[in-house]
């Protein structure tokens, strides 16, 4: 069982994020269960949704408490909440920015992480260069995809297509790729 | 002097006319021709409301629901089904185990007669029954009051719902408490003819009529049990028409208005003679047409008779609030325009 | 067909399968994803022949569904919560009418305080309406009942609520099957009523029956509810032969042959308790589940026989009676009255109005159930010290405020509540 | 359809539940008297044959008319239409115009020729009438369809009576009474004119007549004393009147006076203007409301310049002029002089004081008795003396023709009954139908058709009739304005008002009846029906 808890704010696509990589999960033959954090949340407002992936069939229905992924849509809200709690040691870190852990502050948490799992990308500039909106989702599942290996990046792309219309799907299929080349071509060059 | 004796038709035709029943004053009307007359005069009328009902003598809903359905009827061609709001009317013609209704009839609750009906239109329509049409029947408190947010939001769909409600003024089944179609000064159960302010007060009014007009849907009239050719009327053309249609009848109560049991139609007269009871017709939302006062009187005359406003009457000098009503009717005249000289009856 | 899908939306398609022709709908967190859907299906012309009525309150939308249901047609609509209160009289009037509408509850908290979240409050205060209810445990689930309500509703002439917890279930993106027309339709026939409003034979539906026949009607209306009780399995084992797939049936175990603790529980949280009890197998000890599907009728007899031989019944559940306790802990009590040297019952309260249930809460919970059992009801995951303080507060000050404002400000924002079940969880 | 138990029912299941059982009080349908049919000295059953006359059946009309009266268009001139008087329409506009219609028909059926049935079977009975005036005349009608052999004896030169010698052509025109007259003739009714009975008891022995009816006017002028020089000239309106119908007309000169106040004194003023005169003055003691003469008569004669001078008596009359003496009305209401005077110019005096009858032949008939003027007659016409009755001017009562015409119908009836042996009884009479047994909403208003007049040029200078009849059409209006007083004439009002429909409908002419296993008793039906054709009454236990 692989858990992911997607952080974001109201607004983000936070939600269908993680609803689109528990389809990509899918196509992939495996089970997998995206759910929101239950609220009425407003625009703008912080957002958190899970989603699980396993082979088995998933019943439990908790709250993800203790991810093995953490991906963060808006690094702002470092700020406001402990979003770490829970985090597995093995764990994964992907966040959203085109600064660095250190101007975040959030340094030592990241190299609390096995060496190359917790990394960073510029994924709303990557959107508003494809799509023309600050929305990272897409980009972030594209990165989530090349650093987990958990999911197929052609199974990503085309939950992507399913999710969205043509035009905009395209948008974000690029970004997606793009976030997708830019996490591969780290890992080489740290090779 | 136009009149014929109309083709032979019906065995009516061949009665004794008499020139005072043109115009729409006698129930026989036998001078107008023979579609134009009344339901009620004919032998075939379909007694929607038939005999062996609990209501009170005299009383003016049964007389209403009778005339109303029974044109609906005839309208339809009998393909005509209808809802029936908590009430008087429910109580008295449905006690187990037997109905005096002769026409597919359906009570669910005392606030949603509309939705109901509602409901069984849109089951007509995608049964791929037009021809059948659906009437929504309550009193004033079903209606003006718990039954409020429903006929508001069946009008604003424009539901193809004939929605009629029968008139008297309150909730005359539970004991004659005060509804929102309570005039004031009357005595009800809930405003009892005692204090410095006896009886109903003086608030701003609700008329439900005028609210429907204000969802401008296709057609919205006040009737009375007084003018049968008038209410015959506009229930038949109220059929004519699709969408959402409103008709509110004056029904006087003997029971709940204290009147005695064969002037309940005089009463419903006397409302509408004296300007109290303004008879109007609207389409989409304008005041088409008013039937005028034939022969003006002081609203004395209509309060006098019924025990509900006996405390106005009781001191040596007249109580101020008659003036106050005589005022309300005033207005109205002057509002609907329903006085300009006499009908003369042809 | 297999779909990864959100639960609202596999459940509009399942009941756009089932053909409706009158749809009511008022929108109310969380079974808008479910109306929205199916207007949208009635508007693309997917689902033809259906008349989409959107109502100006859950009072009217249930109102126009008896109306049409009374007139013959396939009467649906949905609701959740403050709603099914608001249209309290109509469900009460629905099963009194015999009209076998078809209803989803996202279930949700009641309020005051307004809570939009999951519980099953909105559920039980219906449960002595007449309705047949029925709990979904998956989106799966929730498919299959839907389907299975309108043969069962139809064929008795009585609403059937289809209970599906909000935002847990309604809004989860799953895998679900969604069955093909064909099967449906040889599944589900026609709408055939047992009585309607027709001008070509007028009757009057809805009188009104006095002393010397209510009980009666009562007593029949029971009867009813006891049919549907041999009913149910019935349909369930047709819709296994159709579709392949065990769902529904009155109630279910899981591992609970050899079971020396029995978990009692309806819904979503079923799956949770799966999960738990396979860890606690692991650790050797001998507990299983018992899932209730069918809460109205209340398969008494047959709940009797699976928890008969069990030392320990656990009832987990997401409502209480304020000031008596859990109304399926005393329903399972009726199961047991009587039986010789039965099972000792632990009633738990959990989930209310959202707040998360963990596994560890439950392994704590049914380990403590029979080391240390305790006298009436356990509410899981309790925040004792608040509870402490605002208890003292009230007791020192006249003017005390309301109770739940003054909660959150004990525990800052709202986040913090999720987080504080969190904590005593880990 | 098998239905579910109890809270579905099957339609109209009602029906078993008798709601006949709350009711207290019951209503039933009556029959009233119609306050016409009960001012009608002719008897007439006027709503009878107005109902005929509304559906355009006009023949049938006239027969129901003449069943009680034989001269309707005689009638529909001169008849002082006491009916119309009593009409309830006036209350709610104005009476309905009973008596234009009545010309109407009449009318009518002297232009399609309609005429009387012989009698079917004659009795045998012979019967002697004395005079041939509309008493006689009518007597002779109705005895003749009894089957009676009736013979007129007339003192003058023809048949009429004060019809043809007291009343005005401008009034009554001659030919339409002479046809009404030949229409009794043709029933085989002996009329001798010119043979004056001088002696009833020996005239009805040479005869052989088993029964006599004494019909005579009042032909003979009262005089009244007033000094005159010899050059005065005075006459009575007795003579000026009948030497209307003679070849040389009375000469009256420019100026005329007319002593009295009654009827008389009007048609002789406005026979003088029509002779010409320039002013035709009216002379009368006591004031216009005091006046016996008809106010719509008074109207006409004033409209036509004749002038009136009241509270005044003639004192003198020298050649060429009068002296009258105002009065003036005491306390009780009676004129008293005032030793005023004054002069009024006048080629002419005519008395209109009043007639009597010449009961010369009434001579030595034992039993017979006359008292001041008039004869005695018991409640069934009979004199003292058996098979000898009066009636018309001759027995104590108003002077009409109307009068008249009714006692002729009501001696008949009782001298039949007499004749064979029996006693005459009339039906008891139904309660009035009041107004206040009405309800007038429901009649649309309808003021009544005013009878066309001369342009008042001609009608002053020419005998030709001064008014009018209705045509057919405003006629058949006339008729329908009548509100069937007292007797259903099935407006439906009953079966449409009951909230319990527990009126039956009986179909066309049928009626209704009540539905006592429903009827609750409320009394709608009664106060809603427009014609008081409904009676509430309390229940029996």
């Amino acid at each position: 069982m692989f858990e992911v808890r997607i952080h974001g704010r109201g607004g983000q696509g936070v939600v269908t994020g993680a609803e689109i990589l528990s389809v990509a999960a899918f196509h992939d033959g495996r089970n997998a269960q995206a759910f929101p954090s239950f609220g009425s949340e407003r625009m703008g407002a912080p957002v958190v949704a899970f989603c699980r992936i396993c082979d088995k069939i998933i019943r439990s229905r908790e709250p993800i408490a203790e991810p093995d992924c953490l991906i963060v849509q808006d690094a702002t809200l470092f700020k406001v909440l402990d979003l770490f709690s829970g985090l597995r040691p093995q764990g994964y870190l992907i966040v959203n920015t085109n600064r660095s852990f250190a101007d975040l502050h959030i340094a030592e948490a990241g190299l609390r992480l096995p060496l190359g799992h917790a990394i960073t990308v510029p994924a709303t500039e990557i959107a508003q260069r494809h799509i023309g909106r600050p929305l990272p989702n897409a980009a972030l599942l594209g990165a989530f995809a090349a650093l987990t290996r958990l999911v197929n990046f052609e199974s990503v792309s085309r939950a992507i297509s399913e999710a969205f219309s043509d035009r905009v799907a395209t948008a974000n299929i690029a970004a997606a790729q793009e976030a997708y080349t830019l996490v591969r071509l780290r890992e080489t060059a740290a090779a | 002097m136009s009149e014929q004796v109309p083709a032979a038709q019906s065995p009516e035709v061949i009665q004794k006319l008499k020139f005072y029943q043109k115009g729409t004053f006698t129930v026989g009307n036998r001078l107008t021709g023979d579609d134009g007359r009344s339901v009620q005069a004919s032998l075939n009328r379909s007694n929607a409301l038939t005999c062996g009902h609990r209501a009170c003598q005299g009383c003016g809903e049964a007389l209403g629901a009778r005339y109303a359905l029974d044109a609906a009827m005839r309208a339809t061609d009998g393909n005509l089904i209808a809802v029936n709001a908590t009430g008087c009317l429910e109580v008295f013609t449905t006690p187990y185990p037997e109905t005096s209704w002769q026409l597919p009839w359906l009570h669910s609750l005392f606030g949603n007669a509309a939705a109901v009906a509602t409901g069984v239109a849109a089951a007509m329509r995608v049964k791929k029954h037009p021809e059948v049409r659906v009437v929504a029947q309550g009193g004033d408190g079903g209606t003006t009051d718990i039954g409020f947010q429903c006929l508001s939001g069946m009008f604003e769909r424009n539901d193809d719902v004939l929605y009629i409600c029968y008139d008297n003024e309150g909730y005359m089944n539970t004991g004659v408490q005060r509804s929102s179609a309570t005039p004031p000064a009357a005595r009800t159960a809930t405003t009892p003819a005692i204090g410095p302010e006896p009886g109903n007060v003086f608030g701003t009014g609700k008329s439900v009529p005028r609210i429907a007009v204000a969802h401008r849907i296709p057609y919205v009239a006040t009737a009375t049990v007084a003018d049968l050719h008038d209410l015959e009327h506009k229930v038949t053309h109220a059929m004519s028409i699709h969408g959402a249609r409103y008709i509110q009848i004056d029904v006087p109560c003997p029971l709940g208005w204290g009147a005695s049991s064969h002037d309940t139609i005089r009463l419903a007269r006397l409302a509408v003679e004296s300007g109290f009871y303004p008879i109007f017709e609207a389409e989409h939302g304008k005041v088409t047409a008013v039937r005028k006062i034939r022969r003006k009187v002081p609203v004395t005359e209509y309060l006098r008779p019924q025990r509900r406003f006996a405390h106005l009457f009781k001191g040596e000098v007249p109580d101020r609030r008659i003036a106050r009503l005589q005022a309300m009717c005033d207005a109205n005249i002057d509002e609907y325009g329903l006085i300009d000289g006499r009908d003369d009856g042809a | 067909m297999p779909k990864q899908i959100e639960g609202s939306r596999a459940t509009a398609e399942a009941i756009a399968l089932c053909r409706p022709e009158v749809i009511c709908a008022y929108p109310i967190t969380p079974q808008t994803h479910i109306v929205e859907r199916l207007g949208e299906l009635v508007k693309d012309g997917y689902l033809a022949n259906c008349e989409f009525i959107n109502v100006e309150s859950e009072f009217a939308a249930l109102s126009v569904a008896i109306g049409a249901s009374a007139a013959g047609a396939r009467a649906y609509t949905a609701t959740a919560s403050q709603g099914l209160l608001f249209m309290a009289e109509a469900v009460y009037n629905a099963s009194g009418l015999g009209l076998p509408i078809v209803m989803t509850l996202g279930n949700r908290a009641i309020g005051a305080p307004i809570n939009i979240w999951n519980d099953h409050s909105d559920a039980m205060s219906m449960r002595d309406a007449g309705w047949i209810q029925l709990f979904a445990e998956t989106n799966q689930e929730a498919v299959d009942l839907h389907i299975q309500s309108f043969k069962l509703a139809e064929e008795l002439s009585m609403p059937v609520m289809v209970c599906v917890d909000g935002f847990i279930l309604t809004h989860a993106v799953e895998r679900v099957d969604i069955p093909d027309q064909a099967a449906v339709d040889e599944f589900l026939p026609p709408y055939d009523p047992i009585q309607v409003l027709d001008p070509k034979d007028p009757i009057s539906i809805g009188a009104m029956v006095g002393p010397e026949a209510f009980t009666e009607v009562r007593y029949l209306a029971h009867h009813k509810q006891m049919r549907a009780l041999e009913l149910i399995p019935i349909n369930a084992g047709v819709f296994k032969d159709t579709f392949g797939r065990d769902s529904g049936g009155l109630l279910r175990g899981y591992r609970h042959e050899d079971a020396e603790t029995l978990v009692v529980a309806m819904g979503s949280v079923c799956g949770t308790i799966k999960d738990t009890i396979d860890e606690m197998r692991e650790a050797g000890i001998r507990i299983g589940l018992v899932v209730i599907v069918s809460y109205r009728p209340f398969p008494t007899a047959a709940l009797r026989d699976m928890l008969a031989a069990a030392k320990d019944v656990v009832v987990v559940e997401k409502s209480f009676a304020v000031g008596l306790g859990g109304q399926l802990a005393n329903d399972v009590d009726t199961a047991l009255r009587n039986l010789p040297d039965g099972p000792n019952l632990h009633s738990a309260v959990a989930g209310l109005g959202g707040r998360p249930i963990w596994r560890r809460s439950l392994h704590r919970l049914f380990r403590q159930a029979v080391a240390e059992p305790w006298e009436g009801t356990h509410f899981l995951d309790l925040n004792e010290p608040v509870i402490q303080r605002e208890i003292q507060r009230i007791g020192k000050t006249r003017r005390s405020g309301p109770t739940a404002e003054s909660l959150l400000r004990q525990l800052g924002r709202r986040g913090e509540l999720v987080a504080a079940g969190e904590e005593t969880s880990t | 359809m098998e239905h579910p138990f109890a809270i579905t029912l099957d339609s109209g299941s009602s029906l078993t539940n008798h709601t006949g059982s709350w009711r207290n009080s019951r209503p039933e349908y009556v029959h009233r008297l119609p306050p016409c049919n009960n001012a009608c000295p002719a008897g007439e059953d006027i709503q009878g044959w107005l109902a005929d006359a509304e559906s355009g059946d006009y023949e049938a009309a006239w027969r129901k008319l003449t069943v009680h009266n034989p001269l309707p268009a005689v009638m529909g001139r001169v008849c002082y239409h006491p009916c119309e008087g009593a009409c309830n329409r006036k209350e709610i506009d104005d009476a309905v115009g009973i008596n234009s219609v009545e010309r109407f028909l009449g009318d009518a059926a002297l232009a399609k020729g309609w005429s009387f049935p012989k009698p079917a079977a004659e009795t045998g009975n012979r019967v002697l009438i004395v005079g041939a005036g509309p008493s006689g005349l009518s007597a002779a009608y109705h005895l003749r369809r009894f089957g009676h052999a009736v013979t007129i004896r007339e003192a003058g030169p023809l048949a009429g009576g004060m019809m043809r010698f007291g009343i005005p052509k401008y009034r009554l025109p001659r030919d339409v009474l002479d046809c009404e007259i030949g229409r009794i003739v043709d029933m085989g009714v002996t009329i001798q004119c010119n043979s004056k009975v001088e002696d009833i008891a020996q005239d009805m022995k040479a005869g052989g007549f088993d029964a006599a009816f004494l019909a005579v006017g009042a032909h003979i002028a009262r005089r009244a004393y007033i000094p005159a020089g010899e050059a005065a000239r005075v006459l009575d309106a007795v003579q000026v009147l009948r030497s209307m119908e003679g070849e040389n007309r009375p000469l009256l000169g420019r100026r005329v006076v007319v002593y009295g106040g009654g009827n008389t004194a009007i048609d002789v003023a406005r026979t003088a203007k029509r002779l010409g005169a320039e002013e035709a003055v009216i002379v009368y003691r006591r004031t216009r409301e005091k006046m016996p003469a008809h106010d719509f008569e008074i109207e006409e004669a004033l409209e036509e310049g004749v002038m009136m001078k009241w509270l005044s008596t003639i004192k003198n009359v020298e050649a060429g002029s009068i002296t009258v003496e105002k009065m003036a009305l005491d306390a009780k209401g009676f004129p008293q002089p005032t030793g005023e005077f004054e002069r009024l110019e006048a080629d002419s005096v005519v008395l209109a004081l009043g007639q009597d009858v010449d009961l010369a032949l009434l001579q030595g008939v034992p039993g017979l008795v006359v008292e001041d003027g008039v004869v005695k007659v018991g409640p069934n016409m009979m004199t003292g003396a058996p098979g000898v009755f009066a009636g018309g001017d001759m027995v104590p009562s108003e002077r009409t023709v109307t009068v008249a015409v009714g006692h002729g119908k009501k001696a008949a009836r009782h001298i039949d009954a007499w004749l064979r042996g029996g006693k005459y009884e009339p039906a008891p009479k139904h309660e009035l139908a009041s107004y206040d047994k009405l309800n007038p909403w429901y009649y649309g208003d309808a003021p009544q058709i005013v009878r066309p007049m001369l342009e008042l040029a001609r009608r002053t200078s020419t005998f030709e009739e001064v008014v009018h009849g209705l045509d057919e059409t405003n006629a058949l209006y006339e008729a329908r304005r009548c509100l069937s007083c007292g007797n259903c004439f099935e407006c439906d009002n009953c079966y449409g008002v009951c909230p319990d429909n527990a009126v039956n409908k009986l179909g066309p002419s049928k009626g209704f009846e009540f539905n006592y296993d429903y009827c609750k008793g409320c009394g709608l039906c009664a106060t809603e029906c427009p014609c008081g054709a409904i009676q509430m009454l309390p229940e029996g236990f």
